[in-house]
């Protein structure tokens, strides 16, 4: 046989599985994304007492695909005093990072793309954060004031912010003493317990520090449109613009997939190793059926044949997948595979439930001011991941010298928070005392 | 063979990088190429299997110091202080250095040829995959034989940022009055 | 403007000022202002308006047509309150004819125009919320702004500026079920005016947004002519509606809210007070219509004597005055009007000295002006 | 008038709000005035005047006391009370209004353009008193080039309504602190509120220059 082909074939067996993952995430993220974007809008529209997208496809399902193929065809416009080189290459980098990072996400037992890297939630972490070069080249190559101060104001955000998300996390890694993504699920596993239940204040720590490094409101300062239009993103338009849009979705998903990792159990289903619940394994299957039967029933009520029609096959779609999650237990040979697909249903309903917070915050509050962002996070959620680090290894310190996990853990949350409140207290009566101090002088000086 | 495709390819990447880097006359254009150099540089860690490695050179260069740099030299506007610094004998300078390195370069080329099996191309080393997970030892040599070195390191560094706050502040006051 | 910012100052680090460009086209000028503003990082070191973008000259126009023609220009003017205008226009040229408005028109003058104080308010509630980043407050606000509109349509047809008063009176009569539509809605708002208050009210983001932010306290309000809400919100008890009744006001009872600190969340309260005050006067309106004609005794051609007049209403925004010279012919000589956006908007450069970037979009929601009324 | 302790102010409406056609009172003035007005056309030679009645009460009084030959006439027209001022103590009579008679708010200032007279402009300001709840007009007759003194120090919120009157009358006022165009253009010529300024004249090279078309009309 020719070497070259040879080696080629090789390397296909050797990594083919790396490469259809990588091929499967640039191809399906996206799409997802959209959805995603679909699905905000539609719960928008209901938080908001109206109807959201409802033109293209039934009740706007094929919205995304129109959105696309709109941005895609849409003129590209690279200002005249842009840098091209950094212009062009802004997005790509947010884009890249976003996608790259999800490489080492485990959807599953069975469904990590990359190999069980034993920094696996490092690498996430790392790569994703990569994502904000490309804002900031954004910002300062389109050459515009409110892309450079959107890009500014990312920068601090993502340096005051990713400290505390980071500091959370090392509290989640005290615990299950691994870097690895399948080694934090099968900790918890061992545990018996999801670890927001042993650090609530370290998920809720990430909770937050997670949705400021995503620019979700009410921490969007960096495109916070009623003040910087678009902030990083004012000049860019078309193609261009919706890499960044991808970007952010898919960072979405990667900041929900580590904190369902490291606090809500990852792939694993409600009370793991409670076997009377073990009935819960069906769940999926049932779910989705469920689905079906409701699109059959509203089926009825469509205006329009083709809306009929539509639901028909949603229904039909969802049987059949349904089909696939309940086929295993009926044929032996493929029961193989029923940890995989549930773990990855749980795995998904649970990213899905973090999204459904994010944008369930993103209607309901106004938006921060810039320094009251900074204040939040170096006045209150730094220290505060700091000391809660600090009682998790006390907590584990005790827990190894003898004394109840439980008792050992309940207090020193207490102490965290005692320290939170009296924290928030103190600086409240800082800001006080401060905007009326420095209001005096400013309000008069015109 | 792979490897050593990936190898030549990161390193490639990271000369020309480099290169580019010191070339370009746009400050941001230079932090690209470096940020380019340093994730090549990554690459090659772990290609090498030093996974920790390649992460903290990714979380703290490229991720940390290098958007810290484009922060800086987009608020400094570095292209108006240029104007201020005027590079006097910098054509001597740079001479100068680009000599001595590249005398080094040819030494070190020269000597690894003469001593076969310890120069820059070493053939047999150890495959990564057979290499056990090294963030664990990295902490275990960190915490035990390094600690000294590693807690005056963290020292000086609290002394610096410490340094940065009073600084700050100091220059703060000094506007409000 | 920015090459001068870069060649001023060349110094290395933070000094230099930057010259940012709000508006024309900006998400949160509430139209077409532009807003030059200097800034030192993110803080405002100074401001300059740049307005006149919507100017249509309407005080030009009203010197060329008859009196009555006049009247649907001046609802361009405010669009948002485009019958409070009319109210003022048509009391300032019976104020020069000498007439009266019949009793009956005047109280479905005023419950109109409180209803549209409310769809004022309303939109304004909506998109300052909006401008602060919360996105919800908006659709409540258009929800109940729509069935005040509708009860605009099903009046005299037209929704947005609406030409609903003719000068003498009213030229239509309540169309049947009128005030059972107005009680409907009035008794539905007091639990709608609870949705915004439950989402922004206690907000502790909210409050942080808009605390001590855009103070403007009693003495400057007045120096400035800044009037209406924001003059409430600083501590003047003081409402044209108390102090010089018009229309029917002066046979309703009702409150005039006051803030204490004159900031933006003062400003905020006083006006979602002031809704359910507008409310109030509804529900105590249509409760008793006095019956009779709707029209004065004006004739079909206005020929006020020559002379002058000045008539003011409180208007949603503030002030509205109109200054209407005669000179005996069937057009006025002169139309002056007094728009309160303008005037309060001059008051935007003291506020937001000082502030954020952030603060600056917080503060001209505040001020609730409507670019057609500042541009004329 | 008949109320001394309070200066004349607009009736308050409940007074005569009830009854539908105006008391006769109200009408006395009005009837004489419209003979002699004769129906002029649109730029005036000599329109208002006998509409108003002379005022005469313990306020002018205390304006004519102070000011003298400053203030030139006092009148009221419909119940409004003004003054017809001297353009060179514009400044200081508005002092006196806004601190001794607390005249303290400047509800608008603008102006009438009455192309015939020898003074051509009418500055008039409008203002309030908050503890009296009443209005006054200040009246000042200004001529085509003279530079009546700025407000702005007196009340701040005339700043923008004195570029106002520069911008639509081209009366520029001394003492401004950044008198230039508002509304308009910074580069229009004319001034539109003057009656001279036909509304269908506008500033055609402006207009070709700046929108690329012909003409607005």
């Amino acid at each position: 046989m020719n070497p070259t082909l040879h080696a080629i074939l090789v390397f296909l067996q050797t990594w083919w599985v790396e490469l259809t993952s990588g091929v499967v995430i640039v191809a399906v993220v996206p799409l997802v994304a959209g959805y995603v974007v679909l699905v905000e809008r539609k719960l928008m529209a209901d938080m908001q007492a109206r109807l959201g997208p409802m033109r293209v496809g039934p009740h706007g399902l094929l919205q995304p695909i129109a959105d696309a193929v709109k941005l895609l065809i849409k003129e590209d416009i690279i200002p005249d005093e842009a840098d091209r080189l950094i212009f062009w290459l802004a997005p790509v980098i947010s884009m890249t990072a976003a996608l790259t990072s999800m490489g080492a996400i485990a959807f599953g037992p069975s469904f990590q793309v990359a190999r069980d890297i034993n920094i696996g939630i490092l690498f996430v972490l790392g790569v994703s954060s990569l994502g904000f070069l490309g804002i900031i080249l954004g910002g300062w190559a389109s050459n515009s004031h409110y892309s450079i101060m959107g890009a500014l104001r990312s920068t601090a955000q993502l340096v005051s912010y990713e400290t505390a998300g980071g500091l959370a996390i090392i509290a989640g890694l005290l615990l299950s003493g691994t870097l690895s993504i399948s080694g934090i699920v099968a900790a918890q596993e061992k545990y018996h317990v999801w670890f927001i239940f042993l650090a609530p204040v370290a998920a809720f720590i990430y909770l937050v520090a997670s949705i400021a490094e995503t620019n979700r409101a009410p921490f969007d300062l960096p495109e916070a449109e009623s003040e910087l239009v678009a902030g990083y993103m004012t000049e860019y338009s078309g193609f261009r613009w919706a890499l960044y849009f991808l970007g952010e979705y898919a960072n979405m998903i990667v900041v929900g997939s580590i904190a369902t990792t490291l606090f809500l159990g990852g792939w694993l289903r409600p009370f793991p190793n409670v076997h009377w619940l073990n009935w819960l394994d069906f769940l999926p299957a049932l779910i989705i059926a469920l689905i079906g039967v409701y699109s059959i029933y509203r089926a009825g009520k469509q205006p329009v044949m083709v809306q009929t029609g539509f639901m028909w096959a949603v229904a039909l779609a969802c049987f059949a997948v349904a089909l696939i999650f309940a086929m295993p237990w009926f044929v032996g040979t493929l029961k193989f595979v029923i940890p995989g697909l549930n773990g990855a249903f749980w795995f998904l309903l649970k990213v899905s439930a973090y999204i459904y917070v994010f944008m369930w915050l993103r209607f309901t509050l106004p938006r921060y001011r810039f320094d009251q962002l900074m204040h939040l996070g170096w006045y209150i959620l730094i220290p505060l991941a700091i000391v809660n680090v600090f009682a998790v290894g006390v907590a584990m310190l005790l827990e190894s010298n003898g004394v109840n996990r439980w008792l050992a853990l309940i207090l020193t949350t207490l102490v965290t928070l005692v320290f939170a409140i009296l924290l928030v207290r103190w600086h409240d009566r800082r800001t006080e005392s401060a905007s009326t101090a420095s209001l005096a002088p400013d309000s008069y000086a015109g | 063979m792979l490897d050593s495709i990936l190898f030549y390819f990161f390193g490639g990447v990271a000369v020309i990088g480099a290169a580019l880097m010191v070339t370009r006359r746009n400050a941001i254009h230079s932090a690209v190429f470096l940020i380019t150099t340093l994730l090549a540089t990554a690459g090659i860690f772990l290609q090498l299997g030093a996974e920790f490695l390649f992460i903290a050179q990714i979380i703290l260069y490229v991720g940390g110091i290098m958007v810290l740099f484009i922060f800086v030299i987009m608020l400094v506007r570095l292209d108006v202080a240029l104007h201020h610094i005027r590079f006097r004998m910098k054509s001597l300078v740079v001479t100068i250095v680009i000599a001595v390195l590249g005398a080094e370069a040819g030494a070190i080329i020269y000597y690894a040829r003469k001593l076969p099996g310890q120069g820059l191309f070493i053939q047999n080393m150890a495959p990564a995959s057979n290499l056990t997970p090294n963030s664990e030892k990295l902490a275990q040599s960190l915490f035990t034989n390094y600690l000294l070195p590693f807690e005056i390191a963290s020292v000086l560094l609290l002394v610096a940022m410490v340094g940065a706050v009073v600084m700050a502040k100091n220059k703060k006051r000094t506007e409000d009055s | 403007m920015q090459d001068d910012a870069l060649q001023d100052n060349s110094t290395l680090l933070g000094a230099d000022e930057l010259i940012l460009n709000m508006g024309p086209q900006h998400p949160s000028t509430h139209g077409v202002l532009r807003v030059k503003l200097k800034l030192d990082g993110e803080r405002v070191r100074g401001t300059e308006c740049v307005i006149g973008y919507l100017h249509r000259g309407v005080e030009k126009i009203a010197e060329n047509r008859t009196y009555q023609q006049v009247a649907p220009y001046v609802d361009r003017m405010d669009y948002v309150a485009a019958i409070s205008n009319g109210l003022g226009y048509c009391e300032a040229v019976e104020k020069l004819l000498n007439v009266e408005a019949p009793p009956r028109a005047r109280v479905i003058r005023t419950i109109l125009t409180e209803l549209q104080r409310i769809a004022s308010h309303l939109v304004w509630l909506g998109t300052h919320a909006l401008d602060i980043g919360a996105l919800t407050p908006l659709f409540y606000c258009m929800r109940e702004r729509e069935e005040i509109l509708k009860i605009f349509e099903k009046y005299c047809g037209a929704r947005l500026t609406t030409h609903a008063f003719r000068i003498g009176g009213l030229q239509y009569e309540a169309y049947d079920g009128f005030e059972k539509e107005v009680e409907r809605f009035c008794l539905d708002f007091e639990r709608r005016i609870q949705e915004y208050v439950d989402l922004l009210t206690g907000n502790s983001i909210w409050i942080g947004r808009t605390r001590n932010v855009g103070v403007l306290n009693a003495a400057d309000c007045i120096a400035l002519g800044a009037s209406g809400p924001i003059l409430r919100a600083a501590g003047v008890k003081w409402d044209l509606r108390k102090a010089q009744p018009y229309a029917a006001y002066d046979q309703y009872k009702f409150e005039i809210p006051v803030g204490t600190n004159g900031d933006t969340y003062d400003r905020y309260m006083v006006r979602i007070e002031e809704m359910r005050q507008s409310r109030l006067i509804c529900l105590q309106a249509i409760e008793k219509i006095p019956e009779g004609a709707i029209m004065g005794k004006v004739g079909k051609v206005i020929k006020p004597p020559a002379g002058e007049v000045y008539h003011s209403i409180e208007a949603p925004k503030g002030i509205l005055g109109y200054y209407i010279v005669s000179d005996a012919s069937t057009q006025p000589y002169r139309v002056r009007i007094r728009p309160p956006s303008f005037i309060n908007l001059q008051a935007l450069d003291k506020m937001v000295r000082g502030h954020l970037v952030a603060d600056v979009v917080a503060i001209i929601g505040t001020l609730d002006i409507v670019l057609g009324e500042v541009d004329r | 008038m008949a109320d001394e302790s309070k200066p004349p102010q607009e009736s308050p409406k409940p007074e005569n709000s009830g009854t539908a056609p105006a008391p006769p009172v109200a009408k006395t003035p009005v009837a004489p005035a419209s003979p002699p007005t004769a129906k002029p056309v649109p730029p005036a030679p000599k329109p208002p005047a006998p509409v108003q009645v002379p005022l005469d009460n313990e306020l002018t009084r205390r304006y004519r006391a102070k000011f003298g030959p400053a203030i030139l006439d006092a009148l009221e027209d419909r119940k409004q009370p003004y003054l017809v001022i001297a353009a060179a103590q514009l400044k200081d009579i508005a002092l006196y209004s806004r601190d001794d008679e607390k005249f303290d708010l400047l509800e608008d200032f603008t102006a009438v353009d009455w192309p015939r007279r020898e003074k051509r402009f009418d500055l008039i300001a409008i203002l309030y008193s908050f503890s009296h709840n009443s209005r006054l007009r200040l009246k000042v007759g200004v001529a085509e080039n003279e530079r009546p003194a700025s407000l702005v120090e007196v009340w701040p919120a005339a700043n923008w309504l004195e570029r106002e009157i520069f911008d639509m009358f081209g009366i520029e006022f001394s003492g401004h602190p950044d008198l230039k165009r508002i509304l308009l253009p910074d580069g229009w010529q004319g001034y539109p509120l003057r009656k001279d300024y036909d509304i269908l004249l506008q500033d055609s090279s402006w207009v070709r220059e700046n929108l690329g078309i012909d003409s607005g009309q």
